[in-house]
Formats: C-alpha cells, structure tokens, sequence
C-alpha cells in the first residue's frame, strides 16, 4: 500500500499559488476529507477547477471562509451564495465555463491536446476573446487544455495498486481529473487487495494515482457525514 | 404561474416525445415531463453522467452518489448506465441527444435561445445549457408565456444574451405551441382559449398561423 | 429486440461511395460476419476506416479482393500484403494516420468536436499539408474529426437495449467508432435482457447503437472461426 | 544479430527500469525484456488497450481477444485493466508512460528518432510509433549497433524520416550505452570489448564519454 499517505502530508503536497483540479459535481463525488484538510493549511492564491464550489458552508464551500482561493474555475457557481458574495466583493475572480467545455478541456489536459474546436458557446459572451473559425460552414470556437498541479479527487474504493472505481454518479469530474493533475490525490472509503476489482470495472486505471487518502467520512442514510463529527 | 399551467406545459411536451428517445430534461417545468409520459418508454439522460434516470428513491434508498443533474436523489432504470463527464458530454454535444427540453428566459422568433443569463444581474452559472443547445438534435423549450415581469418570452430580437448558435425547434407555453424555422416562428397549436389577437397581444415576436381561429 | 436486424439487411444500409468505420486491431474486436455479409455485396467505392486492413484474407483483407474499396484510411497496412500490392498497383487510395491520433480523430467526430491539436507527427512527413501551431513553446498540428456514415462494430454482448459489452482488447476501436457513425451496427456473440449487464459494465450505451446482428463466429480454442464451416 | 546480442540489450534496457514504471514496449528486442526483469515490478501497458500485460498464455488459454500490440495472445496481471483505443492514447500521449522501449532505423546525435519508414521503401505503417515518440516521459532506443547493411543507427542526421520532436533518452545496443541531451550523444558505458576508437568507427555520429578507456 505504497500509495497510501496521512491527510496530514497533503500539507507537502499542495503550493501556495497551485491550481488544484477537485472532483466532484454539487456534493457527489466530493473529496470531503481532503478539503477539510485544505481548510485547515495556511495556502494562500490557489486556483481551484470544479464543476460548483460545493455549496454554502459544505464541500469546497468551506474554502470560502479561509482566505486560500484567489479563483475559481467552474460550470455553476450560482448555487453558493457565498461563492456569489466574494466575487462581488472583489475577493474571488470567477471563469465561467460550459460544462462539457470544462470536462473535455481537463480531458485534453491528461491527453496532451493543447486545444479543441466545439460549437458550445460560439457566438455567446463566454467565447469572447477566443477565436472563432468555421468548419464545415458551422463556426466552432477553440478551448484550451487545463491541466493542474494537483488534482484533488474521490472514489469510492481503490485496489492496492490505486485503481480506483466511483459510486454511481460520483464519477462526474473525477476520472478526467485524475488525468490531468501533476499530482494526483484519491480520497477512498476503502482499499482492496490488487486483483479484487475486475479489469472491467478500474474506471481510472493506477498510473494516474499518485498517493491514496482514507476518507474520514462514512455514508449514513446514504448522506455523507464527518466520522469523526458522528455521535 | 399555477402548477396547473406547468403541469400543461409538461403534458404538452410529453406528447412530443416517442419511445425509444433520448431525453434531457432541464431544471424547472421539464423535470415535470416523467409524470406524464403514459406507457412511452423514453431514456433520460442526465448530464452528471447517467443514460437511464429513474425517479425520486423512497427515504431509505436514497445515495447521494446517485443524484440528478439538479443534484436530487435518483434512481436507474433497467438498462442503465454510468459514464463520466467526458463521456457524458460526448453524448450531448456529440448530437446523440434525441431531445433536450429545457426552460427559457427569451426565445427569438427564429428559434434562438436565452437561458443561462440576465443582463445586469450576476452571471456566474451556466451548466450544462450551451453544450444542450449546441448538441441536442431537437430542442422544445418548456416556458411559461411571460416571465415574472409580464414581458413576452418569445420575442423579436433577444435581449439577453444567447445561448449559442443552436435553435429551438419548438417552444411550448401554457397557451401556445410554436414551431421555428428559417421563415420565422409558426403558431401549430393553441392550449388556452385566448384568442389569436390576444396570443399575439401577450406575445413578442410576430408569428404565422398554421390552422385558421378567430 | 427491435435493434436486431438479420446480417443480410446489411445491402439496404451501407451505399455505394460510403465511409465505413470498421473495429478491431489486427484480427482483435473484428466484425467478422458484417465484413463477409459486406464481401458479398456489390457495393463500389467505399472509404474503409479501421486501424488495419485485416491481415491477408482475414477480416477486412477479403474485400481487397471484391473490388469494393476505394480508400482505406489507417495506421498499419504493412502486416497485409495484399493491402500493399493494391495500394502499389494504384487500386486502392491510402491515407496513414498515427494509431492515437486515429482514435482521437474519431473520437471528435462522434463528440461533436471540429478538430485538435496534438504533438503527434508534428515535424514528420505525416504532418505535410497540416496547420502547425505553437502552443507553450512545443509544435503542434492541427487534426480533423472523423465521422462515418456506417459503422461495423463487434462486441461481445449487448442487451436488449443495445447496450454494449466488448472482450477484453477486443474492445479497442469499438467504442469510439460507436459513437462516431451515422449507422451503427453492432455484431454481436449474445443477446442477454436488459438489466444483465450492470451500469458499470457497459462500455457503450445503447443510445450509439442502431442495429444488431448475431455473429455467425464461434470461438474454438480462443479463435473465432465461421460457425458455418465448422465439420 | 545473435540472438545472445539481442538478450545482452535486453537485460541491459531491463537495467534502467524500476519497480512501479509503467513501460510500453515496441516490438523485436524490446520484447524480450520482461524475461530479464528479475524481482522489479514493472507495469506493461500494450496501445491496443491493457495496462498490465502479463506473458503468453498456455495453448489452452489462448483468447484472440487478449492480444498484444504485436497482435499475441497475452495475459493480464494482478490489477490490470482494460481500456479503449482512445483511452489508451490519452495515457501515452497524454505522458502518463515512465518508460517506452522502442525500435529504431536510425537515431541522431541529439536523440532525434527515425523508427516508422525506409525512404523508397513503401510507407505504408505507422501504428502507434509517434503517439510514443510524442507522449512518453522516457525514451529508451534498443536496438542493434548497425543496420543489417552494416550502416550505423546512431548518426549525425536522420537520413530516414523522423517520427517527430520527441528525443530518445537513450539508446542501447549491443556494443554501448549512450545517452542523448541538447549537447549531443555521450556514451556512458560500453557492454563488449570495441576499443573507443573501434566503436567509433562503427559510429556515425561523434560521441563524448563520461569514462577513461583506452
């Protein structure tokens, strides 16, 4: 278990001015434990790229309160008031970016595509400032490959080796992800022995997985709840 | 807006949609359209990463690991299955969305969209709604005639900022059905008992009529 | 089991002058039936896409001998000779495409993407008459999508949906090309019900697929062979 | 070539591969290396789609379906998985593979690699020998010192068609191990008895050395 490291070292992990990648798609999928962890380290300018900033005072939400974030790039922040609050006030910048868009640039990012041409958003206020070009008599606008220092992410088991599967919908952001992060960190519930998951069944395959966390939350009415907060 | 006037709406665009079809349904009235599908069998697809949405589980099966784009608990129906965001906007904007039904701030008379949003206001969300409008082979907005304020929902020229090049196919309200195309927007149905100088009166754009009413 | 077609449906769907998106590397994920179906067609001009053109009378290598084939479009020929002697011959148009940039080309055409940019080829002979761009410092190229008009792929099973499971690398090209055609036709070893194959297990869902056809391959010792010359 | 010189390049790339890389290997003598491995644990990642590349099966576990990118039939080990064309060149391109152990017709003095097509020759494949050429982080050449015309792989410059901007690490062959850098080729360690001046004889581009050799 090689890959297995305390929530304590992402302390070692992360860099003041790092942009971090971190699954999730609203509270599913979320890497609850490594967030908690983040909230509590004293970076400062971070970049982070997720779908949402969680919610009010929940998932990355609770970053909002620590000063660490300068920016944050992402599908759909509308459901945060607080993420809507700190972009007013000038203390966080926004880049609002289509859903799909998002996820294939990070995709790019782990596939060493520098850019794509999509029709999604040409001719809209999201694609001023990128160029435009027509293929095939219909106009297509390029987007650039993200890629992170870290990438933050969540799977519901791994194998000793790190491959990782994800529970039902919590998959979302987190496999691209973990293609395009420097370094790449899998909070888990679980760690089975190599060879127990099917070579069907590894969604993100162990060459992606840099080090494996263990959650500190556990499902309870099939609501994720801090372990360590339960009565 | 009544519930019952939702509920029309949905109804209405029940009726649009075949078995067999892939479906993607948006925030608001569209969520609505499951409750009235009858025996058509049509797959919905939910852009978090899921073809084969089932309903609201009861209490107890209830996995927040499960959950609809709207991020509500949900269910899989038989057949389904699970991808990642990649994949799933693979399917979307790749044009393997039979359907997309999805709510509107303005349509214009040539079927262009305004969803994501209002001028003036704090624009920090969009979603998945330009990768739909960009991607899905049909698309019907679901839209009460006139928002909040009174002002027509299909209008001229918008006024808000689109959603892209993709056009509407057809924009169901509680009083009307439209049809768009290069010529403009056509009445094809009427589901209140306005009359058409009334529907035109409460409406923005100038539309043809397909059937002769007073 | 509405998608389930008999193979000899395959004349009504596939037109002279078509591109055709073919799965398999060398032998591996082939549609072997579809491709017999196909050799006794009399269809001309067809573009076949596919990363080999079979090997010598194997797989795709019979059509090199029906006429049928305008241009095969790949990343290795060499392994069949015949391929070879036809393309020397000048009966039949060539266009080399490295294996990765193959997959990702169709990849885009089924996911609604114009084009990429990727450092593959970059600098060689592959890349003549291809737009170069530089993005941080490093050479790329500019690649198109790839659509087809049918494509033929092999899975092992489907559901009576159409979802899709393939055998193990016989997966391959198969899935992108699933994606990727106008007309999908899936042939396939077994039609299980729907809800046999778990949500995780699907490797391609049904909504790619249009048409399904039984296999008249069996397997003998790990080797397919036609069900129909076996003593 | 004996095939005791292509077993001496074979354990010697095996040298510089550690536990835990996840290595690509090309086809000829690149195959040979699982055999020399020892105890290290390296994972072999194949582009038709398997991480995790085990050695060939017994003929009664032959499945067609299993293959090598040398078209094979494999195993899989402990923790492999399978994945599509697409997905797999996103993990070589995308730098996900420590190691690739290539083939090679010539290579230049800083690295740059010539290993898909003879000129005059016809240039029918390819496969996925610039996908690794581009993609992997470490580019190890194993491959005879001479061509079978007695013509030197190491040159001053490519006279075959380059395979792009990637840059072998290192080349290895039956007489030295050399390693390329912005500065040109340097030998690190000779592996049969050539004096310098005899294997730079059979050389075609200059080297420097790292060691004292007479």
């Amino acid at each position: 278990m090689s890959k297995l490291i305390k929530r304590t070292e992402l302390s070692n992990l992360i860099k003041d001015g790092d942009t971090l990648l971190v699954g999730g798609f609203g509270l599913s999928g979320t890497p609850f434990t490594l967030i908690d962890e983040l909230a509590k380290l004293d970076k400062k300018k971070l970049t982070v790229i997720s779908n949402n900033l969680g919610e009010k005072d929940k998932g990355l939400g609770i970053l909002l309160h620590t000063g660490c974030l300068k920016k944050a790039v992402g599908s759909y922040f509308t459901s945060n008031r607080d993420a809507v609050n700190e972009w007013s006030k000038g203390n966080l910048e926004i880049e609002l970016v289509p859903q799909g868009t998002l996820a294939e640039r990070i995709r790019c990012g782990g596939a060493g595509i520098a850019g794509f041409y999509t029709k999604t958003a040409a001719g809209t206020k999201l694609a001023e400032g990128k160029e435009e070009r027509v293929f095939d008599g219909e106009t297509y606008i390029l987007e650039k490959a993200i890629k992170g220092d870290v990438s933050l992410i969540k799977a519901l088991k791994a194998d000793t080796k790190g491959n990782l599967v994800y529970d039902h919908t919590g998959r979302n952001f987190n496999p691209v992800m973990a293609t395009a992060g420097k370094i790449v960190i899998a909070e888990v519930q679980e760690i089975v022995e190599a060879g127990e998951l099917s070579p069907y069944e590894i969604t993100t395959p162990h060459v992606y997985v840099d080090y494996l966390v263990m959650s500190n939350y556990v499902k309870v009415g099939g609501r994720y709840v801090d372990a360590g907060k339960q009565n | 807006m009544t519930q019952g006037s939702r509920i029309k709406i949905a109804k209405r665009v029940a009726q649009e949609l075949s078995d067999g079809d892939t479906v993607n349904l948006g925030v608001g009235i569209p969520t609505l359209i499951p409750d009235y599908l009858g025996d058509k069998k049509v797959d919905l697809q939910s852009e978090n990463g899921l073809l084969g949405m089932g309903p609201t589980p009861d209490d107890e099966n209830i996995n927040m690991d499960l959950i609809s784009a709207s991020k509500h608990p949900i269910t899989m129906e038989i057949g389904a299955s699970i991808f990642d965001s990649s994949d799933s906007f693979v399917m979307i904007r790749g044009g393997h969305i039979d359907v997309a039904v999805l709510g509107a701030l303005q349509v214009d008379q040539f079927g262009e969209i305004a969803n994501w949003a209002i001028p003036g206001k704090d624009i920090l969300g969009v979603g998945g709604a330009m990768d739909l409008v960009a991607g899905a082979r049909r698309i019907i907005i679901a839209s009460t005639h006139q928002a909040k304020d009174g002002k027509p929902k299909l209008v001229e020229k918008l006024t808000f900022p689109t959603s892209g090049n993709g056009r509407a196919d057809m924009l169901v309200t509680e009083h009307a059905v439209f049809q768009f195309s290069a010529k403009g927007t056509e009445l094809i149905e009427k589901l209140s008992d306005l009359s058409l100088e009334e529907l035109q009166k409460i409406t923005g754009a100038t539309f043809t009529c397909r059937f002769i009413d007073k």
